[in-house]
């Protein structure tokens, strides 16, 4: 089954990130196939030196070390996203790939199972 | 082929307008809750819609439409039933 | 079909449960397959038996518990979720030393993975 | 003191129609100077022939029918922002007032506290 | 400045109880004096005592209720709200059958015309 | 005078872009929450708040923008006791 989560939205101001993560990891253990995407607001989740305890939020970064350790290996970042939010692609806090608009409707059509958070 | 659900309106939130420019070729997208207002009237994504409503693709869940007092001409009114059938007929959802 | 659906909205607050409950109906209705309920994020307050609607609303607790023993399918909540919300069932209830749980029976406390579960034995995971 | 309560959401798909208009109730017994807006997507909680029993959602258009009896007489709706969703505003529910976005600025400064639905 | 608060958001999930917290904790700092602060719509959430957080995430129900014991001023819960959504005091508890009441003290549950009470009583109406 | 703050970032939802014309002319314009990568990028609102900025009527809270591993040198950026000190000096706080 090939399954994937979809984030779309910021982190910190919703704890959508936060339980998108758990899902992640637990669904990891299931399935060889999942993979994870960060599409829109969803690529703010992978800015690097984000410091949320000073606003009563959860650090979620620790968390996408982890990604390794569960061989969570297909991440997958819109671009665009980035480009459009004025972050730069190369410098998000682990190893992804990059797709364009095209590759994106392709990788997406790929899937079995949708969640998005 | 991925059957699109779009749950907020157009004129307060970006997900329509972000989920458009990703519909595949064949994928179909269902305006739910309150989204459905976006064939309600015209404004700047009407264009878009109405193309998809041209090649059959574009459904919008009645229910929704009558709870809030509205009507459309554009896109295939569907309810829950119809909401089912579209996930059976495509291969996988995605709730945006 | 087999179908498995994902709440995460709440029971009370805005439509995603309900349309949820609808769509779960048409679905029975039509004589497909529902393979089990899974509630997270917000969605596990659907599970949480201490709600009481107005007499003039719908009480989508009491409505998914009863349309679930009907026809037999599971309702999972994601314990993490719903301790954090403030849902216990006995156990955490114990554990926690409060008063007393407020978990909705048939609503069961399971962990994400039997989300992975249930989405492996449907066919569709439709998400509200 | 002069309080306003301004309605931005549509009805149905969350509850702060309702939420709203529980409040507006209540507040109209300790204050003479209450004024109601709708503006933005609030502007379809005053469409006609609402039938949201069929989605399991309360239906609030008799509860608008009461501003009458709770002597809630300020209503305030921005024309422009009904003109944009193509509802005719002479077609409300209930009586409200017009406003240009000019008279709807001044309407907002009169006010001393503000609370937003 | 007197000041009451409105919180509309809930205890988890989305920041602004936590906007809202730190706001009124700048506001005593500076010596500001709170009137009150009334929880609406999700924001009954913040006075679920079953609140459960992860260890390493902050406890906003117990946040509230200390910085209220300590400063003097009250939490203010709208009871149509927080019954809809499973917070219910010791008298609910009773009157609809309930195993237990699960609202933290020194949260009391009002109606909505003591938001206009503490309204009257501050200089400025703050929102989150 | 008024406070208006804003809290959904305008990539994703529509406040921002509804409330700027609503400004009144000596009103100030709060940036919390998810909000404050409105001042993080160049996109089609910033010539508006950077008009907001000259005239020292644009704030943005700093501990938001840190959070997100953000900064910006649009806007006048405040802790929450600034917060404070903004709805002191106004007359009215509208949250949007």
């Amino acid at each position: 089954m090939k399954i994937a989560i979809i984030n779309t939205q910021m982190p910190h101001g919703m704890a959508d990130a936060r339980e998108s993560l758990d899902a992640a990891l637990a669904l990891s253990g299931f399935t060889e196939n999942l993979s994870v995407f960060f599409l829109d607001d969803g690529v703010y989740q992978l800015v690097e030196n984000q410091q949320p305890q000073s606003i009563l939020q959860r650090h979620i970064q620790p968390t996408f070390k982890l990604f390794d350790l569960y061989d969570i290996e297909t991440v997958y970042v819109c671009e665009q996203s980035c480009l459009l939010r004025g972050i730069d692609p190369k410098r998000l806090c682990i190893p992804v790939q990059l797709l364009q608009p095209q590759q994106l409707s392709e990788k997406l059509h790929q899937q079995q199972q949708i969640i998005r958070f | 082929m991925i059957l699109h659900t779009v749950k907020h309106s157009p004129f307060n939130h970006k997900s329509l307008e972000q989920v458009l420019p990703r519909l595949g070729q064949d994928d179909y997208l269902l305006l739910i809750e309150n989204s459905v207002v976006a064939v309600t009237v015209t404004h700047e994504l009407s264009e878009a819609l109405n193309e998809l409503a041209l090649q059959q693709r574009l459904f919008v869940l009645e229910p929704d439409l009558l709870a809030r007092g509205l009507s459309s001409s554009v896109g295939n009114l569907v309810d829950y039933k119809g909401f089912v059938s579209l996930v059976e007929k495509t291969d996988t959802t995605i709730s945006w | 079909m087999r179908l498995a659906i994902l709440v995460t909205a709440p029971a009370y607050g805005s439509q995603g449960s309900a349309s949820a409950y609808m769509f779960t109906q048409a679905a029975i209705e039509m004589g497909h397959e529902i393979q089990g309920i899974f509630f997270y994020q917000q969605g596990v307050t659907n599970a949480n038996n201490f709600t009481t609607p107005a007499s003039d609303e719908d009480d989508l607790v009491a409505l998914w518990a009863a349309l679930a023993v009907e026809h037999g399918f599971s309702l999972d909540v994601c314990i993490s979720a719903a301790l954090r919300r403030g849902v216990v069932d006995s156990v955490s209830a114990q554990e926690q030393q409060l008063a007393a749980a407020n978990l909705q029976a048939p609503f069961a406390m399971t962990g994400l993975g039997q989300l992975a579960e249930l989405s492996s034995r449907a066919d569709r995971l439709v998400q509200f």
